[in-house]
């Protein structure tokens, strides 16, 4: 295993407190329960924002904790959904008069415990929502599973509903904000090679040197189908194609256009890879008014990529460019 | 052995399956899951472990439950509040009874894989742990209507499971993970149905073991 | 070959372009000298800060074109220092009254087109000084070498003299800042992979599975030695003692510590390697007084890390924490 | 042929040779360097064939340096400069000669070498091409000293740019990116060394075809 790893059962612990550690001024670590908040959350006058999800997405949600973004994040260990003891205890720490909004994204085991833990904070009196996030096109016969799984696009609903929670907005206003975001995100992945779960040892699947999955959610997990490898700009047209036709993203919308890294893919590639996305949006008469590419929602080491689209208006591309604060240094 | 005694044996034979087949469980998990079933499993089960002197043994069933919220409260993933849950019911089911008989066994069962279809919102055919969970408490029931004792009943069980179990190989999963492969999912066998055959053959074994002994 | 590519020798034009799509308003793209900088530049009331290198390093450096950061960025296809001419046309387009910085990693391609660029450029009256970066403590004989190679401790000459030259100052107080902050940055990385270069199709050499190179470069070249991987915190400690030892830092220092992912690596296991490189410097009596957790120089897809510190003292500190824009969006 | 079709052939040759060994090259370099070499040499080439029958051919010396700006100002890394400076230097000491003797030749090849020592700080003996450019010049030099015809001369300085390029693989590189892993550089030949090697028995080669048609 290519990893710098010590055992691998302490590999969410020990990133969490190298965290905390790079960043003592604004975050605070509570090991009990795998939580990061802000260091100065709970705020009486906003609404606490918390994302849950598994570990393995990083920066996705530890390392996007900050002013405007989340207030707290409570991870399980890798790819598994937190206990339900931790997200009643995160309830209870960020406890606020006006509330506490609980991001999901939607896999069986998040909102089992997300649900188990908000009935167990509200018989405590604490105020708690819960906003599914299912953004996946990938997913496309609901009947089958428990509907679209939430992957990168929940990004876009982080920066949202944090940008207006910093804004004074109550709890209906957030859920209405954060679902009308949902409603109009939508996200393909591609996988490159399989990832390495440290606990495992080995990568989740084998794909040939001119294999590439199709359809792949961020848990490592096997995508759609299995396809050959092709040029990035084919790669990227079939991203695009499953995306646009979906909403459908027509002439004349004006979107956000995110590529982001599964984590073992640089950043060259994904910048290739946008070139031609931005093109083609032209070509059908949607124009980029926001471009993300870098990696936000990962799958450990996993090479390859998704793209995402936001339908903007001015209400959400006012609050994705809303001032914001995460523990990832740029400069 | 009595009602704590049995539920106490079955439980650590729970805890201690789940641990030492970490690796063959979460790599059952990894073919069309995520692969993390049998770290959750038995990272949740070391805790219950560590705390397991202490868990109050007044009666059978506050046993179960307390077991039930360690592990709901302290598993991650699809399988802490599944099994958790399945924990709570077949606690309640169980209740103070001082011995259990056959029929009462089989009304925890029962108890617990309709707390997990509730849970997970899943039925038999999904291909989940529920594909081997029904099929050996229908034999069970067998057994005991049958008047089977308790050593050849679970050995019956556990032979049902293991075939259940690898039934799921066949099935397309509708549930949990491994449903968003679709097709693809076929041609393996369910990680939860599989740990559910292992478990029970374990217990099945350990029965005889003890049951010589005792 | 696990990458989103087209033709490879369209890889840093695709690249560069899709650099200069996803940021319409800052950043302009002269594909004939792959040519990055800043749409506003030059600003003939501020030195020109420029830097050259080979390609392959994103988001070093055509991605930290911007206010506050570099003017321009002109790199050479990838692993290959630029040619001349794009040196010198780059330094024309970059003109400024108050001179032209080149910032040049210290290998001796890159010393010989920066060379000869600014010859052809001052026969030309263009006023351009040439600041080299050496940072790499894993080149130890410098009889044998050109000296020691500039790796990831370049972004914080960039950051200071960007930040500087914004606030003002002249050339030779530039050189004066730019050289202050590389005698005091020292760097160590190692290698878990090799990289594939798009245009070899294959990675640069081979690695067994329990091994990794130490002591390796940007450039997808072997390391130092050879070694038996380790626990993270093993690795990290051998990379912070040859850092440490060298400059050397000393209890009472605070400093800037940098870990830097080398392309392949998830940023969850940068931050174990944080942990424990932060621990030990505590341990030494060295205050870690900024963190730096992210890609900032990279080998293309290698997996692998360096370790980066600068001995902080109020005039850099002020300069690293100075206002800056980069094309790389965190939210 | 007169001078200017004598370096036009040997210019156009260099570069075939370069374009079409572009992965031995390429490979060559990633054994203990970066492996941009052959990707470097051969864009750059391609170039310079590119822009090729616009290049001025008054005579040539001038046909030569045109070149030589096209190469270090158009091809990257280390390569570009120090090829580059070698074509300039050569065309220099070519000057406008209708005919090119042996003497000339070994003199052009002395600027080159000249010229690549300064721009590189190196000398023989730092495992670079210049292990393979110097001892090649002076077979060359001996057998135009004992009056051996052009094609018998190449073909000697050829072999001795074989077996140069062979022997680079027991040094120690000392220039250049392989110079970063010291010791570990012995065991593989350099790949600028080897080049020059490879294109001079193309030289030879073409020369001897080229030779029989004129
Ligand atoms: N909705 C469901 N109802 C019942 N059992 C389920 C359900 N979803 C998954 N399972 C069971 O859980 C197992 C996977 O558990 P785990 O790996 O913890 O879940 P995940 O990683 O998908 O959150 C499956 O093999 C299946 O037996
Ligand atoms: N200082 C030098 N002087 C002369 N030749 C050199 C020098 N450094 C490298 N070389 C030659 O250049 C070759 C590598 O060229 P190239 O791959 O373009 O360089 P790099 O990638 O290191 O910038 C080496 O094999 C060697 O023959
Ligand atoms: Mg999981
Ligand atoms: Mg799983
Ligand atoms: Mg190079
Ligand atoms: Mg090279």
């Amino acid at each position: 295993m290519k990893k710098f790893v010590n055992d691998p059962k302490q590999y969410v612990p020990e990133m969490l407190e190298g965290i905390a550690l790079a960043n003592p001024d604004t975050l605070k670590y509570v090991p009990a329960y795998n939580l990061i908040m802000r260091a100065d959350a709970p705020n009486q006058n906003k609404v606490s924002i918390v994302q849950g999800s598994g570990s393995g997405h990083e920066p996705a949600h530890v390392m996007v904790v900050g002013k405007g973004m989340l207030d707290a994040a409570c991870p399980g260990d890798v790819f598994a959904a937190p206990p339900m003891d931790y997200v009643y205890e995160t309830a209870k720490l960020l406890k606020s008069d006006k509330g506490v909004l609980l991001l999901v994204n939607n896999y069986t085991g998040d909102r089992m415990a997300f649900d188990m833990g908000k009935e167990m904070a509200e018989a405590e009196g604490i105020r708690a929502e819960i906003l599914t996030v299912n953004d996946d096109v990938a997913v496309q016969d609901s009947t089958y599973t428990v509907g679209r799984r939430g992957v990168a696009g929940n990004f876009f609903v982080i920066k949202a509903v944090g940008a207006a929670s910093e804004q004074g907005a109550d709890m209906d206003e957030l859920l209405r904000i954060g679902n009308k975001v949902n409603d109009v995100t939508r996200t393909m992945g591609v996988a490159l090679t399989a990832c390495t779960p440290p606990a495992k040892g080995s990568t989740l699947f084998e794909l040939g040197a001119d294999e590439m999955e199709f359809g792949v959610g961020i848990h490592g997990e096997p995508g759609r189908e299995r396809r050959q490898l092709k040029a990035a700009d084919d790669i990227a047209d079939d991203m695009l194609d499953a995306v646009v036709t979906d909403l459908p993203y027509n002439s004349g919308d004006r979107v956000a256009l995110m590529i982001n890294g599964l984590g073992g893919t640089p950043v060259s590639e994904l910048y290739i890879l946008y070139r031609r996305a931005h093109q083609r949006l032209a070509d059908r008469g949607i124009t980029v008014g926001r471009s993300y590419v870098n990696e936000y929602c990962t799958s450990l080491d996993m090479a390859g990529a998704s793209l995402t689209l936001v339908r903007l208006d001015d209400e959400i591309e006012g609050l994705l460019t809303a001032p914001a604060e995460a523990a990832i240094r740029v400069f | 052995m009595n009602a704590v005694a049995q539920t106490e044996f079955v439980v650590r034979s729970i805890a201690d399956t789940a641990i030492e087949n970490e690796k063959y469980f979460g790599d059952l998990d990894s073919v069309v899951g995520d692969g993390d079933f049998g770290y959750s499993l038995a990272r949740g089960f070391e805790k219950l472990l560590e705390g397991w002197d202490g868990i109050d043994r007044s009666d059978a069933g506050t046993f179960l439950k307390r077991c039930g919220m360690v592990i709901s409260s302290r598993i991650g993933g699809t399988s802490g509040p599944i099994w958790g849950t399945a924990f709570l019911r077949a606690g309640t089911a169980c209740g103070d009874a001082a011995e259990l008989s056959g029929e009462q066994v089989v009304a925890m069962l029962r108890a617990a894989i309709d707390g997990i279809k509730a849970r997970g919102q899943s039925d038999v055919g999904d291909k989940t742990l529920l594909d081997a969970l029904v099929p050996m408490t229908d034999r069970l029931e067998q057994e005991v209507k049958a008047g089977a004792g308790a050593e050849d009943a679970i050995r019956a069980m556990a032979g049902a499971a293991r075939e259940a179990a690898d039934a799921t190989s066949s099935m397309v999963a509708k549930r949990g993970r491994a449903a968003y492969t679709g097709e693809r999912s076929r041609g393996s066998v369910d990680a939860g149905a599989m740990a559910v055959a292992v478990i029970t053959e374990r217990i099945s074994e350990t029965w005889q073991k003890q049951g010589a002994a005792s």
